[in-house]
């Protein structure tokens, strides 16, 4: 009984797993159809006609390398630093017992809440006031700002049982010995999951990009994308998915490598304590 | 005071995220101290779905060829719309580019609120030689597509389109319908209707981009205008019957298509409908994608009415605010409307060329035309081409929006034509005021 | 009982969070205060000078007949959203905590998958997917005898598609955090109430929902904060707010307000009200989460 | 009351063989006692009964009819868990009756069983507390209630003492025979502790890596162990076993032998068994101060106080052997001489490890003292 009662689920989760992930599949599969079949054979998964020529003619077309370079600089940079900020903030959150912390860190939180729509036309004016419009750098600032980070990572550091750090403390070690030798290897694998998901959000980034970056040559490959779509000319959607491709690809890469401590880490950081 | 802080900052944290190698991308048109070459900045809005080929290979061919003059083009997003938006940002941060694309529904608005110079004004301050250019070149009604409500020439007609019908030819024969396509608008919906009842497909589809050029065409060829004396006014009787008649396709019959502009031209080339009223720059994306007899014819008239086709597409505006950048922008002006270029232009995008002779010309469309039928449908209606409306005023993109919501509110059946127009059209005048 | 590191230590602290403070600085507090100046003035970016005209732009704000549609596009989004994001994943972590014993890695490592992949790619897949004449769903919906209605210009509807996509994005991350929450109740309760026959529905309900009620609020909470944030994109790609504003929402009329009608004051003013709800929705998080109102066993 | 018949139940973890081969019956209203090293397979078992594992192959039968389908909750049992189990963000009252109420028992009816529950139990004045904030020995009763007020036909329990200290433990073991003595259930308990096994149980079944031992009652597992497993698992410390052989009315232990018994001659005799090995408890060993005939001699290795005995563990022929005593004096490498209880002695057969049985005068005079 309880077998069968078991398929009932297995099958309904399949076909909810079916429905997510069927869209991916269309994107790889349409992106090696020549234009006519995708319109002719739309449920072909694979194409009857396989063809690399859509791939060829976005990498012929526009600085598809420049563009992923540009992209891979603002992720990194993003991750990079917002990381090491948040590992710092975070550490000084949780260690250390200063004036106007409870305050601070509410406030800090807070901003997790505001949509990034609320202070996008302030954002505009500045970064249009110091000159990064139409560069990757003016890409990269506002993204800073985060929250997230301090948050996941204060969560992991919490984690860590007191009397380690005590007993680090015993043996007189300071505040950088006890961070470098306890609390980072300890963090580690919520550090790792949480610079993947900056990296994968940063690399996805549309919204602002679009508002900033001006020429193709500085463009993000979200933005690389409506180069193909809408336009009065038509969509090209095998040329479109062709470059939803070659966007996914990292995102998922990374993904499928560090998917352990990506599940692991958000599986624990629901609240508790 | 405050920039420099901000800047301060900003540098800081820069260096600080050791990025500085990183941050040294172009920002934008300061001009180079050391090199001769004058930069300027030429802004499109033509995706790689839609000429954004030609663009470039233009503007590389004439950097190539030019000894003082170096063009940078930029494509901008989200059409005339999103050029216009990243425009203002652009004034905003006290910067602008040498030569833009202004979309025709823009054209009220960009002469209002952006400094732009009259191309003639250029030509008469620089170039004496040039004097008879644009006259010489231009028919007066295609150069009046791009002067402003108080009459002065904003810029020079550079793209044109006009709407043609898309005709599924094995879709019409399957029906028993004349495969070569309705010549009226009341044929349109007879054969709109025939179609969905013998076949079960959609009959009709009309272009629903955020504009509402198509609709234009279908109102103004049934005698009614858009704008008059600076207020709107389509809702009058006969722009009133034809929006009706076109809603009844989508709402009684349902014979016609009532979707998005890229679900309906994909549902178009998949065979599910047999008759698309769309630009003519889709023409190349039609062509490639479908796999059934496709044709193109012009567009229909109502029965006894002279068409009247808005043009589509957009003319090129001086926007450079020096000298040196505003003789660059002539420079390069010239430069696209020869001859070559325009046809190079036309073959890329599939645009109506507003120049003279580039059609008749050898070294212009005269081979291209001939093998491309489906341009001809196009060509041949020049004679229709009148001005897109572009609602005057600071409130202009909102009244654009309005109909939009009204075209939205009539095609889903909801309120009537007569109510939603003439409801529009009041709150429309009402905002112009 | 935390130990104090003594006063110099102090500035050790302040220093860890001065680079965290100072990008918030710029980019988040001042461009926040910076929008409620902006909400007291008539200005459209460009104009030399910014007219400050008071309260006008609140007053023309509630007096404006888009609002109240604007609104209830919102909260209608909002609790589609909640549905498909709180109730399912839910539904879903309960079903792999403690029905089914296999593939529980296998499911949880796919259904996270579509939330690494970028919204503009995932709208312009549903955008074709979903096509309702022509797409793949249509054609497969059309083997079952269903007609797909044309959703991109059904009032209602519309609504239901652009929350599938942001679900897309979002679904993952919910149902990983609720996996979380929901299996940290232990097996050995589930079991006793199993043997005393309780059905599946009443121990999700009685015992598994309320033993994991702090991550389930976080969720609640992060559900409608990441609505909101990740919202724009599929209206923008597929909608542009249409049919006559029928998808436009509270975060996409502040984008057309300040970015297409260049109403900059106005969008301003709409953002702060904007705010208002985000304040009600903080204080409900510091509530429940940051005091915690999990169960220990 | 429910008579529980194992019959060839296999259980299998992918390729691990969990549970061997299970064959025997739980009488109806019997306490029975699963007993086990840790990962032996009794909380298997225990579950398999409960509903709450599989069944790989094999049937288990409830009153004779087939269950191996039939979900938890339409089984009827009660089930004490190790850790208790208690729903943390409910009261103890609603806690004791929370699966009644699910299953629409009247309110008068839950309130009289809880009350008699809460009687029972002790568990007066405490109905309204959380689990959080009571003591161990408080939750353990709650989960005891928890499992009464249902009156099943069958209460199943998974070490259920086993998080409480050594005191506790022995007034709990008390609560449950009274219990048992009340309602009259089937038990089936599951532990690792034999005092706990031997007290309480009926009947006990003892299990070594999937397998059934023995199941007897505590007397017969004790005095007479079916087979070398048991004989060793039992008592602490366990049964000495060594390899010894007969001979001609002889027994022989390495170079030493002693002249046997007549009844043990026969009895052997008779089984015609050479070789074998012999079983003797620490307490059946007699120890002497000095050499005498039919003596066996070992080399003193150590000693182990107990606080009330001593355990004296000496070399015998190669064999580690234990005995209890009072000596504690003995110093390692003395010589040690002992006579053994021939009434207490086990044979297990070289092959099977299985007890070759007594002769009659071992079942009927237990006290029957004759050294050997």
């Amino acid at each position: 009984m309880r077998i069968e009662s078991n398929l009932k689920w297995h099958i309904l989760l399949i076909l909810a797993l079916f429905i997510s992930l069927m869209p991916i599949v269309f994107a790889v599969s349409t992106s090696f159809k020549e234009l006519s079949e995708a319109y002719s054979n739309v449920l072909g998964i694979i194409p009857d006609k396989p063809t690399l020529s859509n791939y060829l003619r976005i990498f012929q077309e526009l600085p598809l390398n420049k563009i992923t370079f540009n992209t891979l600089v603002v992720a990194a940079t993003v991750t990079i630093f917002k990381v090491i900020t948040s590992v710092m903030a975070a550490y000084a959150f949780v260690y250390f017992d200063f004036k106007g912390k409870n305050l601070l860190y509410f406030i800090l939180i807070s901003t997790i809440f505001i949509p990034f729509t609320m202070t996008m036309i302030p954002n505009y004016l500045i970064i249009s006031q110091i000159g990064l419009r139409n560069n990757i750098m003016g890409v990269i600032l506002p993204q800073l700002s985060d929250a997230t980070g301090i948050f996941l990572i204060r969560q992991a550091m919490r984690s860590i049982p007191m009397p380690l750090i005590e007993a680090a403390r015993l043996e007189a070690a300071g505040n950088f010995q006890i961070m470098a030798n306890i609390v980072l290897p300890l963090v580690k694998p919520a550090v790792i999951s949480t610079g993947i998901m900056f990296f994968i959000n940063s690399w996805n980034e549309y919204v602002w990009p679009v508002l900033i970056l001006k020429d193709t040559t500085n463009y993000t490959l979200p933005l690389a994308l409506q180069l193909f779509v809408s336009s009065e000319g038509g969509t090209d959607f095998c040329l479109a998915m062709a470059v939803s491709v070659v966007t996914m690809i990292i995102p998922l890469g990374l993904y499928l490598i560090f998917q352990k401590y990506i599940i692991n880490t958000f599986t624990s950081s629901g609240v508790k304590g | 005071m405050k920039k420099n802080i901000l800047k301060a900052v900003a540098v800081g944290l820069m260096s600080a995220v050791l990025l500085t190698g990183c941050g040294k991308s172009d920002t934008g048109n300061e001009q180079a101290g050391q090199g001769e070459k004058v930069k300027i900045e030429y802004w499109h809005v033509n995706a790689e779905t839609q000429g954004g080929k030609t663009v470039q290979e233009l503007v590389d061919n004439f950097n190539a060829q030019s000894k003082d003059v170096e063009v940078v083009a930029r494509y901008n997003p989200d059409m005339y719309k999103g050029l216009m938006q990243n425009l203002q940002a652009e004034a905003a941060a006290g910067k602008s580019p040498a030569v833009v694309q202004v979309g025709w529904a823009f054209l009220d608005y960009f002469s209002n609120n952006f400094s732009y110079v009259p191309p003639q004004k250029v030509v008469d301050d620089y170039f004496p030689q040039d004097k008879a250019f644009l006259q010489d070149n231009f028919l007066p009604n295609v150069m009046d597509l791009a002067k402003n409500n108080k009459g002065e020439q904003v810029g020079i007609p550079y793209s044109l389109s006009t709407p043609v019908l898309y005709i599924n030819k094995d879709l019409l024969r399957q029906a028993g319908l004349d495969e070569n396509g309705p010549k009226t608008w009341e044929d349109l919906i007879k054969f709109s209707d025939t179609i969905k009842e013998k076949t079960g497909k959609y009959g009709f589809y009309m272009q629903e981009p955020a504009d509402n050029w198509a609709q234009q065409a279908l109102l103004e060829s049934n005698g009614a205008r858009m704008i008059s004396d600076g207020k709107a006014s389509f809702a009058s009787e006969d722009g009133i019957k034809a929006y009706q008649a076109y809603a009844d396709m989508v709402t009684k019959t349902k014979s016609a298509l009532h979707i998005s502009w890229d679900q309906g031209v994909q549902s178009f080339v998949n065979g599910d409908v047999g008759m698309l009223y769309t630009t003519i720059a889709q023409r190349a994306n039609v062509q490639k994608g479908a796999k059934f007899d496709v044709a193109a014819i012009s567009s229909p008239a109502w029965a006894g009415k002279p068409k009247r086709l808005p043009a589509g597409g957009c003319f090129l505006a001086i926007t450079a605010q020096d000298e040196k950048q505003q003789k660059a922008a002539w420079e390069f002006l010239k430069y696209l409307y020869s001859v070559e270029s325009m046809a190079a232009w036309t073959k890329g995008t599939g645009y109506v060329p507003p120049r003279k002779d580039v059609a008749d010309a050898e070294n212009g469309l005269k081979s291209f035309l001939e093998e491309n039928q489906m341009m001809k449908a196009a060509t041949s209606q020049m004679d229709s081409v009148v001005p897109w409306a572009s609602f005057p005023g600071d409130a202009g993109l909102q009244a654009e929006q309005m109909l939009l919501d009204a075209r939205d509110k009539i095609l889903s059946g909801d309120v009537s034509a007569h109510d939603a127009l003439t409801q529009t059209q009041n709150q429309i005048n009402a905002l112009l005021k | 009982m935390k130990k104090k590191f003594g006063n110099k230590d102090v500035w050790i602290a302040y220093g860890l969070i001065l680079p965290a403070l100072l990008v918030f600085a710029i980019f988040m507090f001042y461009p926040f205060f910076y929008t409620v100046y902006l909400s007291f003035f008539d200005w459209n970016m460009i104009k030399p000078v910014k007219e400050f005209i008071g309260l006008a732009n609140y007053k023309a704000l509630f007096a404006d007949p888009l609002m109240p549609l604007v609104i209830k596009n919102t909260v209608e989004y909002i609790l589609i959203l909640l549905v498909l994001n709180c109730v399912a994943p839910y539904v879903l972590a309960f079903v792999l905590s403690f029905v089914i014993k296999r593939g529980r890695g296998f499911y949880k490592g796919a259904f996270f998958l579509p939330s690494v992949i970028s919204l503009v790619v995932g709208s312009i897949l549903y955008l074709w997917v979903l096509n309702p004449v022509s797409g793949p769903a249509a054609i497969l919906a059309e083997f079952l005898g269903i007609n797909i209605p044309i959703w991109s210009k059904t009032q209602g509807l519309v609504i239901v598609v652009l929350s599938i996509i942001t679900t897309w994005k979002i679904f993952g991350y919910n149902f990983i955090v609720i996996f979380g929450g929901v299996s940290g109740v232990p097996q050995e309760i589930i079991e006793a109430a199993k043997i005393d026959n309780v059905p599946l529905y009443k121990i999700f309900f009685d015992i598994v929902l309320p033993m994991s009620s702090a991550t389930g609020v976080y969720i609640f909470i992060m559900t409608i904060v990441q609505g909101l944030q990740y919202v724009f994109t599929p209206v923008k790609v597929v909608t542009q707010g249409g049919p006559d504003n029928a998808s436009s929402n509270i975060i996409y009329n502040i984008y057309q307000e300040g970015f297409v009608f260049y109403h900059t004051g106005y969008a301003s003013a709409m953002s702060i009200v904007a705010m208002v709800l985000f304040i009600v929705l903080l204080v409900i998080e510091f509530r429940y989460v940051e005091k915690g109102i999990y169960y220990e066993n | 009351m429910k008579e529980i018949v194992f019959e060839n139940v296999c259980k299998k973890y992918g390729k691990n063989l969990i549970i061997d081969n299970l064959n025997f019956t739980i009488k109806s209203g019997e306490r029975l006692i699963l007993l086990g090293a840790s990962g032996c397979g009794k909380s298997t078992t225990l579950r398999m009964i409960a509903g709450l594992e599989d069944i790989t192959s094999g049937n288990l039968y409830m009153n004779g009819k087939r269950v191996n389908d039939i979900s938890s909750g339409k089984r009827n049992i009660s089930m004490v868990f190790q850790n208790y189990a208690l729903y943390p963000h409910m009261t103890v009252a609603d806690n004791i009756i929370y699966g009644l109420k699910v299953q629409n028992i009247a309110k008068a009816e839950i309130s009289s069983r809880l009350k008699a529950a809460v009687e029972m139990l002790e568990l007066g004045g405490l109905e309204n507390r959380k689990p959080k904030d009571l003591s161990g020995g408080q939750r353990q009763r709650v989960a005891l209630a928890r499992a009464v007020v249902k009156r099943s036909e069958l209460l199943l329990l998974d070490e259920p003492l086993s998080n409480l200290d050594a005191q506790l433990r022995v007034h709990a073991r008390k609560e449950l025979v009274k219990i048992h003595q009340t309602y009259k259930q089937t038990f089936i308990y599951v532990t690792h502790d034999q005092v706990e096994a031997m007290t309480i149980g009926d009947r006990v079944a003892i299990l070594d890596k999937g397998r059934l031992q023995v199941i007897d009652t505590p007397s017969n597992v004790y005095n007479k162990p079916a087979n070398i497993f048991t004989a060793k698992f039992i008592g602490s410390p366990g049964m000495n076993i060594f390899a010894a052989a007969y001979a001609d009315h002889f027994l022989k232990i390495g170079k030493q032998s002693v002249k046997l018994p007549e009844f043990w001659s026969a009895y052997i005799g008779k089984r015609n068994c050479r070789e074998f090995y012999l079983g003797i408890r620490p307490e059946h060993i007699f120890l002497q101060n000095e050499k005498r005939k039919n003596s066996f001699v070992g080399v003193v290795k150590y000693v182990e106080e107990y606080g009330s005995h001593c355990g004296i563990y000496f070399d015998l022929e190669g064999h580690e052997v234990v005995a209890s005593g009072t000596n504690t004096a003995l110093k390692p490498g003395t010589n040690i001489y002992f006579t053994l209880d021939s009434a207490r002695m086990h044979v297990f057969d070289k092959e099977s490890k299985k007890n070759i049985g007594y002769p009659e005068v071992c079942y009927d005079n237990v006290y029957q003292y004759q050294s050997v």
